[in-house]
């Protein structure tokens, strides 16, 4: 049974909260003000001509045929057509994802490489002034808005330099990298200060444990003991950490893609929120909810893999 | 009719997981906790339970104290039925102290506090006299009046243990079971806590359980010890009687086992071999009998019975009287 | 060849926080001969278990130590050591609660392999043999199958058993031990105290014993010392210290556990709690709670002096006491 | 880490400590300096907030035509906008905006994520499953996508804002405040309660709640700043406060096509911003640290 037995369990866990997404999404189409065919077909259209649009969409249909109808749909890959430009939403999130993939990388890949050794010198240095720094730094970072960071980078880096362009994505690889390159710091120095927290403390309680002092007590020291000792037993936490994190760097990239003008899924949103495009705003929506999902499950079945506790009844 | 009556108790949980037993089609594992325990003590008398970790003496007060559901048996005081269910008049009669100073006191409320809840809730004096009986209380476990103002933190264990038992006596109850209550505090302070146990029982005629891991502090507190195993009951005899002559060869095992002052340990030797089975995997027959040296062939087949020359002197060993007429 | 395998003098043990310093361990000094079993008896906040670790160097690092602290390899005398000297030279260490003291993502046969293959060298599949030889001797049954085990897979007594194991997988010929039998049942105790009787004998290692129970001491150890508020109060030969307590406090920690074979009589404890170390009192530090303690108790200072042949006391009355009727 | 780790959705409950009891003496008194610079910083927005009207030296709302994008003079101390309207003005009137959302966006789902959290650990069965399962699917929309959401559907403004955050930021509070409730469930201190017959409810509110509420008041000035960095990005992002209302956020974003020029405009209500977090940040890991028990 044992870590089978949870993965089968984490899975089957996951299908009830698809509903329950799919549902939330659903019932925003419900309590949205306003008709959604006179948004399709215009304000001058006539009464036949709404009529027609509604019975297409079914819109006079009860609402849980609409909604067992939507689920379909949403199964088959089938998001709706965006009120806007007529396209399938699909269509529109292949547009447009791969901004945000290249955003998420590079952006997970600099928080990484910030916040992991600053979250080990924080915990090896405890109570000392670099991690007194340290703290001090995170504690700034937290109170930072994304898009004002974003703000002061274009201010100091991109504006006086010249080497990064102030907005929109590049077509070349060097091009891309260059227009990714602040939107991803941004977001780093966003995410990083709770994964150097987080981090810090749990190398800090794995430190402070007896299998520590029992490793040490019988001669394994230096990288030994962090490889042996140390690295397995705060990896967990720490990949914990990360996938939380999915969540608000998603939020980030939503607001840092508007700061950087970067033509991406969160940008993609928060136009369809301003021009009140509710299929679009309901397939942006469904697809950040699944990520998380996705990311979450990953998370837990990796640290159920490198943790020989994680039974089934975990 | 006794004044405390347990009569073939048993119970159970189930552990593990519903799921994993789900996948493989099986009914999810149950642990019995307690295994048909049945004894009856009178008015004023002192039973120790002894056993080690896991051998269920905790869950046994539980169930007494109505705190986890009992799944077959009865429980019954001064001839009245205690289901799990019971009414606070009735609840308020069996009276528990706990094992862990630092966990067994609300953090939030003074002593005072603490105890004059008790008193209103269960309407045990008049409003006015509050406060007069809190102190009574003090005095009765021989504590500072002061202290009546104290939270838990500011105390010692020992103060802490003795909190315990004015808050379990402040309900006026028949019955106080002291679950492993010295077993937390420091060697010094253990002692006095034992001496007013004892003088407590006197005082006010309780029927006390006490519930312990070491078989000397048993010895000191009780008229009568019960020694458990994997939720049974293996021997139940008059303390006396059974620390001269133990009958049970767990019994005699875990007298062995204890430390005793002035004696060398000898290089590789213990008294008991192995370590218990798991309670969700018995052997046959007897359950202490992988463990046993006198274990023989009946052993295998039939699990003995708690029985004995009396209703106070029992084993569950079949070689426990075989020097003596068994009266039935 | 000295007899002293090792030698604490004058050991201290601060800690400063909030602008406070405390000193639980004030000024302890202690010897272990060659195959000899001290057994370090005290309750809470003695600073036993802090004399035991400041002995390997696995304080936490906050924590202040002064003191001379000396070490004997093979034959030699016994010469100052830094605690990473002897971590796998020497000196080791089983603790209280086996479950946190092993590493919960390590299968414990790789953790007991691990002192072998630092220190002897061996390459994984020899010091795998070694592992399960080690288990063996310690006796844990089937041990190829449990090498490959975690530790939460396995009982409370087999976990200390695999404690022990990888303690003497660097063959120390000194053995701390801190409380390791406290959080066992009695008959796993019973079991873990007769493998160290054995292991001392075929091994003849040395050990440093620390229990609140002077009766879990006296079945192991050959001399005793007996911590009170940081420092030492009484030594001697267990026997005669069990037979005839040159310290108030030794007799008082005797009478207070309730014992086996004796009749009941009325048990005397202690009076008031141990102390503070925030707040030791002045003089003799277990004067406030000592039945025999006169004025001048209470500004006594504090040292150890010879009663008899290898036996000292702190007590300046020591003539005061009743002693104990066993 | 001596327990295997939760997941990820129950995550935090893996970083919650027990703390001290509400009612533990004394433990009011005394606090670190940093919760007394905080709270001096956060009493000091307040103040602005308050007297707004009286420290702004012009109109926020008015515009000035002639005057446009002027740069900091002793008149205007900050420079005016695009419309000429005065920009400390207005980042003083915006106080009186991001600071009631923020504490209310943070107040309404502790109040109600404690409740709730209260309940699901301590009645346990059905209760908590209904409780967490929701609990769970809220949690799966990434951090504010679920309020972009929200706010479409019940229109801009503060009101919706509000409501939102409470849908969404109550998970955390029920998540800390279950965990807890759930550790002492189990102390020896319910059980004696429950052998000593008293009444669940009481048990509940005697009991348990005295015991973990101080969770809630640590985590508040964290979600306070979460709320108010929440408000600000929406404002940001055209989502929030409808202009011409003074914001923070929208004050950054509409200053941001300025700032080759006028620098100014866009960093300032960050550097507020930033102000407000450090000292309500400051204030809740004071706390932490005083009340850990």
């Amino acid at each position: 049974m044992g870590r089978f037995g949870f993965v089968a369990k984490r899975l089957l866990q996951t299908i009830p909260m698809l509903f329950g997404i799919v549902l939330i999404v659903f019932l925003v189409l419900q309590i949205t003000p306003g008709d959604p065919a006179r948004q399709i077909v215009g304000l001058r259209a006539s009464e036949a001509e709404l009529q027609e649009v509604r019975e297409e969409l079914g819109l006079d249909d009860p609402v849980l045929v609409q909604y067992v109808r939507y689920v379909g749909n949403v199964l088959q890959g089938d998001l709706g057509y965006s009120y806007k430009s007529r396209k399938p939403v699909s269509e529109i999130i292949g547009e447009r994802i791969d901004v945000t993939l290249w955003l998420m990388g590079s952006g997970i890949l600099l928080t990484v490489l910030i916040s992991v050794p600053l979250g080990v010198i924080g915990a090896l240095r405890k109570d000392r002034a670099a991690d007194h720094v340290i703290r001090g730094l995170g504690l700034v970072g937290l109170s930072m808005p994304p898009f004002w960071t974003g703000v002061i980078l274009l201010l100091l880096v991109a504006i006086p330099t010249g080497w990064f362009p102030a907005g929109g994505f590049g077509e070349t690889f060097p091009d891309k990298v260059r227009s990714i390159f602040l939107p991803a710091l941004t977001l780093a120095i966003a995410s990083s200060p709770f994964i150097i927290r987080g981090l810090r403390a749990s190398i800090i309680s794995v430190m402070e444990s007896e299998y520590i002092s029992t490793a040490r007590s019988i001669g394994v020291a230096g990288g030994r003991l962090v490889r042996r000792f140390v690295l397995r037993n705060s990896a967990g936490p720490a990949i914990t950490l990360l996938a939380i994190e999915m969540g608000y760097l998603l939020f980030g990239a939503v607001v840092i893609e508007t700061t950087f003008a970067l033509p991406g899924l969160g940008q993609g949103l928060v136009l369809a929120a301003r021009g009140r495009d509710l299929p679009s705003v309901q397939g942006y929506t469904l697809l950040f909810a699944l990520a998380v999902v996705v990311v979450y499950l990953v998370s837990d079945i990796v640290t159920a893999i490198l943790d020989p506790r994680v039974e089934i009844e975990a | 009719m006794s004044f405390l009556s347990v009569n073939d108790v048993t119970v159970r949980f189930s552990v593990g997981s519903k799921f994993a037993a789900w996948i493989k089609r099986e009914k999810p594992p149950i642990l019995t906790a307690v295994d048909g325990i049945s004894f009856d003590a009178e008015r004023g008398e002192s039973i120790g339970i002894v056993g080690e970790s896991g051998c269920g003496k905790s869950t046994l007060a539980k169930a007494i104290t109505g705190l986890v559901p009992v799944a077959s048996g009865s429980i019954s005081l001064d001839g009245e039925e205690l289901s799990g269910k019971r009414d606070p008049a009735l609840r308020r009669r069996i009276q528990m102290v706990f094992q862990d100073p630092s966990s067994s006191l609300n953090p939030s409320l003074t002593v005072e506090q603490m105890l004059s809840e008790l008193l209103r809730v269960h309407n045990i004096v008049p409003r006015d006299q509050i406060a007069d009986r809190c102190v009574e209380l003090m005095d009765l476990v021989k504590l500072r009046t002061s202290l009546l103002e104290a939270r838990p933190r500011r105390m010692s264990g020992g103060q802490r243990q003795r909190v315990g038992i004015a808050r379990a006596l402040a309900l006026e109850p028949d019955v106080l079971i002291a679950d492993e209550s010295v077993a937390a505090l420091d060697v010094s302070v253990q002692a006095p806590i034992l001496n007013l146990l004892n003088s407590l029982r006197e005082e006010l005629d309780l029927t006390l359980m006490f519930i312990s891991h070491d078989l000397a502090v048993v010895r000191y507190v009780s008229d009568r010890v019960i020694v458990m195993y994997l939720g049974r009951a293996v021997e139940d005899r008059p303390t006396s009687e059974m620390f001269e002559d133990p009958r049970h060869p767990y019994t005699k095992a875990l007298m062995a086992a204890a430390p005793k002052f002035g004696v060398k340990k000898a290089p590789g030797e213990s008294a008991l071999k192995g370590e218990p089975p798991s309670a969700l995997n018995l052997p046959s027959g007897c359950r202490f009998r992988p463990r046993c040296p006198l274990a023989a062939e009946i052993c295998e087949q039939t699990e003995p019975g708690l029985t004995g020359p009396s209703e106070v002197q029992r084993a569950a060993c079949h070689f426990a009287w075989e020097d003596e007429e068994i009266s039935s | 060849m000295s007899e002293h395998i090792l030698e604490v003098r004058d050991l201290e043990v601060s800690f400063t926080a909030h602008g406070q310093t405390v000193t639980p361990v004030d000024g302890v000094s202690l010897s272990v001969t060659r195959g000899e079993a001290l057994g370090i008896a005290g309750e809470s906040g003695s600073g036993k278990s802090l004399t035991l670790k400041s002995i390997i160097g696995l304080l936490p690092p906050n924590a202040t130590v002064v003191g001379d602290l000396r070490y004997a390899l093979d034959d030699e005398e016994p010469i100052p050591y830094a605690p990473a000297d002897v971590h796998g030279h020497g000196i080791s260490i089983i603790f209280q609660e086996p479950m946190t003291a092993l590493n919960p993502t390590m299968r414990v046969g790789d953790l007991i392999a691990e002192g072998p293959r630092i220190h002897h060298g061996l390459d994984k599949k020899a010091a795998r043999v070694k592992a399960v030889d080690l288990m063996r001797q310690v006796g844990i049954p089937t041990p190829e199958r449990r090498a490959r085990m975690w530790p939460h897979q396995l009982s409370g007594g087999l976990r200390q058993r695999v404690m022990i194991a990888a303690a003497l997988s660097t063959e120390p010929s000194l053995l701390l031990c801190d409380e390791p039998t406290t959080a066992l049942d009695v008959s796993i105790q019973d079991q873990i105290l007769g493998l160290l009787q054995e292991l001392r004998g075929s091994l003849g290692m040395s050990v440093v014993f620390v229990s609140h129970d002077l009766a879990v001491l006296g079945e192991l150890c050959d001399r005793l010392a007996i911590m009170y508020g940081g420092r030492i109060v009484e030594t001697g030969p267990v026997d005669e210290v069990f037979a005839d307590p040159q310290h108030p406090y030794t007799e008082a920690l005797m009478t207070s556990v309730p014992s086996f074979d004796a009749t009941a009589e009325q048990l005397r404890g202690i009076d008031g709690r141990p102390p503070d170390p925030r707040a030791f009192p002045p003089g003799c530090r277990f004067a406030p709670r000592c039945q025999y303690a006169r004025d001048e108790c209470r500004s006594a200072v504090h040292e150890l002096r010879d009663v008899s042949a290898g036996r000292t006391t702190a007590c300046i009355y020591p003539e005061l006491i009743q002693g104990v009727k066993r | 880490m001596t327990e295997p780790p939760a997941s990820a959705f129950d995550a935090v409950t893996e970083v919650v400590e027990p703390l001290a009891p509400l009612a533990e003496p004394g433990i009011w008194k005394k606090m670190p300096k940093k919760v007394y610079v905080g709270a001096a910083i956060v009493l000091l927005y307040m103040l602005v907030a308050v007297f707004a009207p009286a420290l702004a030296p012009y109109d926020p709302l008015e515009i000035n035509p002639v005057d446009r994008l002027a740069s900091p003079s002793a008149e205007h101390w900050l420079g005016t906008d695009e419309l000429g309207r005065d920009v400390l003005s207005r980042m003083i009137y915006a106080a009186r905006i991001d600071i009631p959302i923020g504490f209310l966006g943070a107040l309404l789902p502790a109040i109600l994520g404690t409740v709730l959290g209260a309940l699901a650990g301590f009645y346990g069965k059905w209760v908590d499953t209904v409780i967490m399962r929701t609990a769970d699917v809220v949690q799966a929309f990434p951090a504010y996508i679920l309020v972009i959401v929200l706010v479409f559907a019940l229109g801009q403004g503060a009101r919706s804002i509000i409501i939102a955050f409470t849908v969404l930021a109550w998970v955390i509070y029920t998540r800390i405040i279950r965990s807890e409730v759930l550790r002492v469930k189990d102390l020896d201190y319910i059980h004696a309660a429950q052998v000593a017959g008293l009444p669940r409810l009481r048990i509940l509110r005697v009991h348990v709640i005295p015991n973990v509420i101080n969770q809630t008041l640590v985590y508040l000035p964290n979600d306070i700043v979460f709320a108010t960095l929440g408000l600000a990005a929406f404002s940001f992002l055209g989502l929030g406060i409808p202009p011409p209302t003074p914001e923070w956020g929208a004050m950054i974003a509409e200053g941001q096509p300025f700032l080759r020029t006028n620098w100014w405009l866009a960093t300032v209500p960050g550097l507020v911003i930033v102000g407000l977090g450090l000292g309500l940040s400051l204030v809740g890991e004071g706390l932490e640290e005083r009340l850990r028990a």
